[in-house]
């Protein structure tokens, strides 16, 4: 009766029933202590470049991520994009179970059903279908998942795609190119004295901003060293730009030559390494004259004193490294650009050296490394494939083509020509809102894994990836909730007997496989963890997040540096008044992290708007076409048109507008559906020429009003003033 | 310079207890309407208390929106009463006397205003201000800060609350004996009960004027520190530009004072239209009041002037970022004007003029301009203050009121309305016994040759 | 004055006295009711039921007799609330726990057959909580068993501070009122900071 | 830590803007999802922000970021004028906030300088899955009441009592005391630990950056100095190779 009473006079004071009760469980699992943490080591997916972190768990929830001290890539640093993956993990929207299509393709409306039903489905879907007509897309796998993949392409025969939208290739390829290099090198930016960057955001977005970040922090103050020196070239005023002691500005496409203009300057002055000079103009026998800082002035618009004096700085003030890739790289002559690019770092004599580009070695026990994408050039293969009804199934794993292809429409319009599409994602992305069979996968954070960063830290490392919870839909049952990628790969194996060839006997799932890989990197013997049985070698490898051998550092010949590109090649670009620069925003990366709210709530750095998609516009090129900040603009490429909140501002030039990645998703959830426009979708679907991959920064569009006018949210002031620190009252400046 | 109009003490009591015997037509509609608006602001309250402070058109930077401006104007509205009661009873000016209880009323209902504006709509958590008001608490062993001026604040307000309605209560007991006599039933034993056996005699009057006199002089501190306080609620902010000024607390009084007075001339010319009491308040009691009100203006606006001048003395670049704000940029440009004009410009020029100040119209509508403007001038003063656009441009953001907000301050203006028409039911709203004291003083002999006041004041 | 304005008779001395007393009386009667009432709201705030003399502790889905446990068998708060020494809760014993005897212990007793009915049908225990601190109090149990502990030997004579002689009760009920006065007086006692951070946060 | 004095190092000069202190700040102390609703009515909330100006316009232009947080100061404006006592100074040198004592009037955060103190104009709200995400040791706020940062005090508050019960002592710098958005910068721009402690590295960068006796031999300042508010936060200048050197208190 008291009890009653309690409860009654409780619940008219508002306390909810569930904070009466104390449950007590069936039995107390040993770690869980109410109220106490734990934090485990495990790698982080939601970035491109994996890293380290360490998850606090309590009461079998996760509830913080933070970046893992011992990884060699972050050292206990991390980024938002990491930091949300918790919200990824609890999402509202995650799909708890597999499903079946039931209406028309893209419609929507799906039916629940069980994993072996939904296994035997596709499995006799499967029966017939030859390995050519079976096609896998997925995002860039390296570690043992990337093996299981390859045994499962292996054995079927079939085509796998590893697909992102701002892809690597044209990086890889000038990396192979000028350093013969197969893997991606470290740019040693902490030990630089001068950095040198075109193009690539390193900052923000680009490779991994999280190393670059923390690079950047010991390049400005660090005990024992002057503080370094920046310069950013780009045709955006991106965050890197405005972290750079000097941003120059030049016209799309048109680095390539500046760089050349500035070995030209080098080895005019005399001030580069010699034996380099000699081998990069072919003993003088390569013209460089046509790269006068005179000439190239007039075409790439920054002035021929700029490029004498930045020419100048980079050779004199060692170590100096030059980086080059994001928008540079994204024209028809991408390739060209960052092979000039990178061969700078020859003329100062930093190739494999302390403060330059440090080579990696190759992964061990012969893991795939992270980041092999493939070309844009093939996957519009593949749509034409699909289009032509030559793929008969389709899988789709953590990657959205349908979202990030240039003319995604058609894509989609495509995929008709497909039986089967089955999606791997936990999340209702775009590609798998066109999917006949969903089979969700678990979270990063409830699951298995490792990873090899690429670039590492200049020696080996693989990052082990552990669960730190228990499935959030375990509660669902065995048939139903999410499993792992690769488990259901080797079923799929199985049932079609066709099973993959997995390392070892014992080995069933794909935590056996991990499992069997730590067995081979504990047979080396070696690197950060020793033990003397598996079992503590095991536990140290999953407490630290994983296995690295300072050690194991690329041993391989000095490459002798090749020719310089002397023929220059014109960036090819379409017809509109402005160039067009898509770029990534400080929170939702190429797209993948759009559904997460704290990525969306994100002030982007330069803008600081948030949710929705804007379009930066030099305010005074805005003034003179009467646009004002949240004017509701069209920009309209060749392909198509997209409209976007203005957003005024002086880091653009008047000839370029910038627009970021991330907003008009089809699917996605609650807080990316249907929000703002998908830059991707205006692209033109040009290519550079060598590499075959997207030239996303070739498209060039027209602006027009439409006269609506939407508040841009956004952090800074509500008038579209430009806020300025007048009086130096909050950031005073000094000279050094 | 006051016309003779002797009227007999029957003629008195007939004419200014028409209110509380008789109802007339538009009393019911009238209260209606009140009654209407300020249920509509309690639902709107109800709604905040449901939703959170949110439903109002307060954001960050501006903390501090309409409410704040509302409290600000309302304690400045009651400062009429004792300029009125206490500072003219002190100095014997003759036209006090129609108009003293007028006055007073105004003074307790819009505190009860003001009080409603500031801690009760005001906070975040309404259901907690009692740990401001009335902060008291052992349970916690926690009490308040003293170094607050929201402490000063209720402390203030609740004595000068108290103090008035001592002042009305007190100037009510004849008037309420005579109404005693004149009821029968349940409502003579209710007045009988109000007028605490007052019987008329010689012993009783003396302490009845007495208790007046000591009132008044009592009360004259609270009246100067009041305001004082309310001023100090801005101007020990160093965070907002412009509110840490040293002429705060004598500018906020002198404004107080200006729009108090206005409000109470407002209410005369009300007064004598609803119950045609044209015969008490005559064109005399509006012209002294109207000069009166030129003087409290012009000194208001040399204050106001100061202000100004304090701030171009130092041209601090801050201050001056938010003086170009509040000055230069729409929409407080236009306010701004509207503000000058209406709070001195129009009236101040229009009282020069007998015909204004003698015409019942006239002053009806100069003297509301004024109160327009008052609140306006507040309104000046606290959102592009809190605007901020000085130091952190970065983050600063406008402010404009919403519905709901709206809702409540109309509330609170119901609430002086209903207050003052549901008083004129129960309580004659001029003092009768006053009135009939002037009567008396009026009275004049002659001794002589010369022309003599018939009797002597104490 | 005109004649007949105030009509009422001279009260008598009587009537004067008696008014008087009366106003005097009410007014004492006033003060001495308010602050009766404030200390009845107040108590009433700090243990609801007990003013009433209704605390007699909630029902339990088995009712679970300290009395057996700790007065007779002598056990140690700590052998069950086993989290109290470590952590933020003491922890009710998860069912397993009671399982190790009460698998062999007890046959023919209802509760203890309720007891292995849970365990056999997987199902929690919902327990009704009898103390409870809301959501802005972070009350930490292990320092206060450290500190007591030392004093007073160790968790065990630490635990009837706070929550009475449980040992003697046969329904748990609340003893102190746990108010944040309760909490801030025995800090003081105890050298205890009183910073509000130290619990809320 | 009783006697501890807890304060910040900012350098600008390596702040990159990168927002990364933002979310871990969000993650770590339940601040309610900012929503396009909430940014529109100028209420979002974040404990610490990263501000950008401009300076020039195009191409010789830049854009300055600065984080700000509240900078617990030593005269905060912020404390007197609490009528309630819901903000004040506490023994550790922080400036902190009661949630529950608060009942919102809004004076704290007009008469803060920094605007940095945060107003829930709406009850908190989490679709039912996130909820899983929040962080028990943290207090969500209810509706109509201030908070602000404080410098993660339940990450102190759990490590000091973990540390005492297993008898170990705290390093400067342990990351399990540090504030999450100093934890999580990637460019260590923010630097956290104990002033009172003479070998605490904001001790030295202190030591080292601040002007002592009038001679400016460092980049440390505090942020408008010329109020009076004595942060327990420094920043260290922004270099830039062209500027002229300026002054931040006039």
């Amino acid at each position: 009766m008291g009890g009653s009473a309690t409860a009654v006079a409780a619940a008219a004071c508002g306390v909810p029933e569930k904070e009466l009760l104390v449950q007590a469980p069936l039995e107390m699992p040993e770690d869980l202590v109410t109220g106490l943490d734990n934090w485990y080591a495990t790698i982080d997916r939601q970035n491109r470049n994996g890293i380290g972190i360490v998850v606090r768990v309590m009461e079998g929830r996760a509830k913080k991520i933070e970046g893992n001290v011992d990884y060699p890539v972050n050292v206990g640093k991390h980024n938002a994009i990491a930091d949300a993956g918790v919200q990824s993990l609890y999402h509202p929207d995650r799909i708890s179970a597999p499903l079946v299509r039931t209406g028309e393709r893209g419609e929507g409306n799906w039916e629940e059903i069980s994993w072996t039903d939904a296994v035997s489905r596709i499995a006799s879907r499967l029966e017939g279908v030859s390995g050519e007509e079976l096609v896998l897309v997925t995002s860039p796998i390296g570690g043992h998942m990337g093996s299981v993949v390859n045994s499962f392409t292996d054995a079927f025969g079939s085509t796998h795609l590893q697909y992102e939208p701002l892809e690597r290739t044209v990086l890889q390829a000038s990396i192979k190119n000028v350093f013969g290099q197969d893997v991606m090198p470290d740019f040693d930016i902490e030990n630089a004295a001068y950095v040198l960057s075109f193009g690539a955001d390193f900052l923000n977005g680009w490779v991994s901003p999280v190393r670059f970040g923390r690079g950047y922090g010991d390049f400005r103050h660090a005990e024992g060293r002057e503080r370094g020196t920046f310069t950013h070239i780009e045709s955006r005023l991106s965050m890197t730009a405005a972290n750079a002691d000097d941003w120059i500005y030049v016209k799309p496409g048109y680095e390539g030559v500046l760089a050349l203009s500035m070995a030209k300057v080098i080895i005019d002055e005399g001030l580069g390494d010699d034996a380099a000079v000699a081998s990069l103009t072919q003993n003088g026998t390569n013209d460089l004259s046509q790269f006068d800082p005179s000439n190239v002035s007039a075409v790439s618009g920054v002035p021929a004193q700029r490029i004498r004096e930045i020419a100048h700085e980079f050779a004199t003030k060692r170590p100096a490294v030059a980086i080059g890739g994001g928008s540079a790289a994204a024209h028809t002559n991408g390739l060209f650009n960052l092979n000039a690019v990178h061969s700078l770092n020859y003329l100062v004599g930093n190739v494999n050296k302390k403060g330059g580009v440090i080579f990696n070695p190759m992964p061990p026990i012969g893991l795939p490394v992270g980041s092999r994408s493939s070309s844009f050039q093939q996957m519009s293969t593949l749509s034409d494939r699909m289009a032509n009804r030559e793929v008969k199934a389709l899988f789709v794993r953590e990657a959205d083509p349908f979202y990030g292809m240039p003319s995604s429409s058609e894509v989609r319009k495509a995929s008709f020509g497909v039986d089967l599409i089955v999606s791997f994602s936990g999340q209702f992305d775009d590609t798998t809102a066109m999917a006949d069979i969903v089979l969700p996968e678990h979270n990063y954070l409830e699951d298995w894994g490792t990873d090899v960063p690429d670039p590492g830290p200049g020696y080996q490392v693989v990052g082990f990836q552990q669960p730190v919870v228990r499935p959030f839909f375990e509660n669902r049952g065995g048939h139903l909730g999410t499993k792992n990628f690769g488990d259901v790969l080797i079923t799929l194996g199985e049932i079609l007997s066709n099973p993959l060839s997995l390392p070892g006997d014992d080995v069933k799932t794909f935590k056996d496989v991990v499992e069997q890989g730590a067995r081979s990197l504990y047979g080396l013997n070696r690197g950060s963890v020793k033990s003397d049985d598996f079992r503590s070698f095991w536990q140290g490898v999953l407490q630290r997040g994983g296995w690295w051998d300072t050690g194991a550092r690329y041993d391989g010949p000095s490459p002798t540096p090749p020719a310089l590109p002397v023929s220059p090649q014109e960036p090819i670009s379409g017809s509109g008044e402005f160039a067009l620069v898509p770029f990534e925003s400080a929170g939702l990366s190429d797209g993948r992290t759009s559904d997460l709210p704290w990525l969306q709530a994100l002030p982007d750095p330069i803008s600081t708007a948030v949710w929705h998609t804007w379009v930066e516009i030099n305010n005074k090129k805005a003034e003179e076409m009467d646009i004002r900040e949240g004017d509701v603009v069209e920009v309209t490429s060749p392909r198509g048109s997209i409209k976007a909140l203005a957003y005024p501002h002086p880091g653009i030039s008047p000839d370029a507008v910038a627009v970021p990645i991330g907003g008009g998703h089809l699917g996605g959830g609650r807080y990316s559906k249907e929000r703002g426009s998908n830059v991707f979708s205006i692209l033109e679907p040009l290519t550079d020429d060598k590499t075959g991959a997207l030239a996303w920064g070739a498209t060039r569009v027209s602006l027009r009003k439409t006269g609506d006018w939407v508040r841009l949210s956004k952090f800074e002031n509500t008038k579209p003033d430009i806020s300025e620190d007048t009086h130096r009252k909050i950031i005073p400046l000094t000279n050094g | 310079m006051q016309e003779h109009v002797q009227l007999t003490q029957k003629q008195i009591n007939e004419d200014l207890l028409t209110s509380v015997l008789g109802t007339p037509r538009w009393w019911w509609p009238a209260l209606g309407f009140f009654v209407l608006v300020f249920l509509i602001g309690m639902s709107a309250f109800g709604y905040m208390l449901n939703q959170g402070v949110g439903v109002t058109g307060l954001n960050r930077p501006v903390f501090w929106g309409a409410f704040m401006v509302n409290f600000v104007f309302f304690i400045g509205i009651s400062h009429a009463g004792i300029m009125i009661s206490a500072i003219l009873r002190l100095t014997q000016a003759e036209w006090r006397r129609p108009i003293t209880r007028a006055a007073e009323v105004l003074t307790v209902f819009s505190l009860m205003s003001a009080l409603m504006a500031a801690p009760l709509v005001h906070v975040g958590r309404p259901w907690r201000a009692d740990l401001w008001v009335f902060p008291y608490d052992f349970a916690r062993g926690v009490w308040i800060n003293i170094r607050s001026p929201f402490v000063w604040d209720p402390s203030a307000v609740m004595t000068y609350l108290t103090a008035s309605t001592l002042f009305v209560l007190i100037a009510l007991i004849p008037d309420l004996a005579i109404i005693r006599d004149r009821s029968t039933g349940l409502k003579r034993k209710l007045y009988a009960g109000m007028a605490l056996g007052f019987r008329g005699t010689p012993r009783q009057w003396k302490l009845q004027t007495i208790a007046g006199i000591l009132l008044s002089a009592l009360v004259l501190p609270v009246f100067v520190s009041v305001h004082s306080i309310v001023s100090w609620d801005f101007a020990v902010q160093i965070g907002p530009e412009a509110w840490h000024s040293t002429i705060f607390a004598p500018y906020f009084i002198i404004g107080a004072i200006h729009s108090g007075v206005s409000a109470v001339a407002t209410l005369m010319v009300v007064m004598v239209w609803a119950w045609g009491w044209n015969k008490y308040i005559t064109p005399d009691h509006l012209d002294a009041i109207a000069r009166l009100l030129i003087i409290v203006a012009t000194a208001w606006f040399f204050f106001f002037f100061l202000e100004w001048v304090f701030a171009l003395y130092t041209l601090e670049p801050a201050e001056m970022a938010m003086r170009k704000l509040q000055v230069f940029e729409s929409p407080w440009s236009w306010l701004f004007v509207v503000f000058l004009f209406t709070a001195y410009f129009i009236p101040v020029p229009m009282w020069l003029f007998r015909g204004v100040r003698r015409s019942l119209f006239w002053m009806f509508v100069t003297t509301i301009l004024v109160n327009v403007g008052m609140w306006l001038e507040r309104f000046l003063i606290i959102v592009p203050g809190l605007m901020r656009r000085s130091e952190f441009i970065f983050d600063w953001g406008s402010y404009h009121p919403s519905i709901i907000e709206l809702a409540m301050v109309a509330m609170t203006f119901a609430w002086v309305g209903m207050g003052m028409l549901v008083f004129t039911k129960v309580f004659p709203l001029i003092p009768l016994f006053d009135i009939k004291e002037g009567m008396v003083g009026r009275d004049e002999i002659r001794i002589g040759r010369r022309i003599v006041p018939a009797s002597i004041r104490e | 004055m005109i004649p007949g304005d105030f009509q009422i008779r001279k009260p008598s001395r009587i009537q004067v006295l008696i008014l008087g007393i009366l106003g005097i009386g009410g007014l004492v009667g006033a003060v001495v009711g308010l602050v009766l009432g404030a200390f009845v709201i107040t108590a009433w705030l700090g243990l609801p039921l007990d003013v009433f003399g209704l605390n007699e502790g909630p029902e339990q889905p088995i009712a679970f007799p300290h009395t057996t446990h700790v007065k007779s068998l002598g056990m140690d708060c700590t052998f069950c609330h086993r989290n109290v020494t470590v952590g933020a809760a003491a922890s009710v014993p998860a069912v397993g726990l009671c399982m190790t005897c009460h698998k062999t212990i007890g046959d023919g007793n209802e509760e203890i057959s309720k007891l292995r009915d849970y365990h056999s049908s997987g199902l929690p225990i919902n327990w009704v909580r009898v103390h409870r601190v809301p959501d802005h109090v972070n009350f930490i149990h292990e320092p206060h068993i450290r500190h007591f502990g030392e004093k007073y030997g160790g968790p065990a004579g630490t635990c009837q501070l706070c929550h009475g002689d449980v040992g003697r009760m046969v329904k748990v009920k609340q003893v102190r009122s746990l108010k944040m006065g309760d909490c801030v007086d025995c800090h003081k006692a105890n050298d205890a900071p009183t910073d509000c951070t130290t619990c809320h946060y | 830590m009783a006697d501890a004095k807890w304060g910040m190092v900012i350098d600008v000069d390596k702040c990159t803007g990168c927002q990364a202190c933002v979310v871990a700040c969000q993650s770590e102390n339940n601040v309610p999802i900012n929503t396009e609703d909430i940014f529109n009515q100028r209420r979002a909330i974040e404990w610490i922000r990263v501000e950008r100006y401009w300076e020039g316009e195009f191409p010789d232009v830049k854009a300055r970021f600065i984080p700000v947080l509240c900078q617990h100061c030593d005269d905060a404006p912020c404390e007197p004028v609490c009528p309630v006592f819901a903000t004040y100074h506490n023994n550790e040198g922080m400036n902190v906030q009661i949630y529950n004592r608060c009942i919102g009037t809004r004076f704290c955060a007009n008469n803060c300088p920094y605007h940095v103190r945060y107003f829930n104009f709406w009850e908190p709200e989490w679709p039912d899955t996130l909820t899983h995400q929040l962080n028990p040791d943290v207090t969500v706020r209810s509706r109509g009441i201030m908070e602000k940062c404080t410098f993660c005090v339940q990450r102190i508050r759990r490590t000091s009592r973990e540390a005492d019960r297993d008898g170990r002592e705290i390093e400067d710098g342990a990351r399990e005391l540090s504030p999450a958005c100093v934890n999580s910068c990637p460019t260590s721009a923010l630097v956290w630990g104990d002033f009172n402690n003479k070998n605490s590295k904001v001790s030295n960068l202190a030591e080292k950056e601040m002007s002592h006796n009038g001679s400016h031999h460092g980049r440390g300042y505090k942020m408008m100095e010329n109020l009076g508010t004595s942060p327990n936060v420094i920043y260290l200048k922004k270099i830039d190779k062209h500027a002229k050197e300026t002054v931040a208190h006039e």
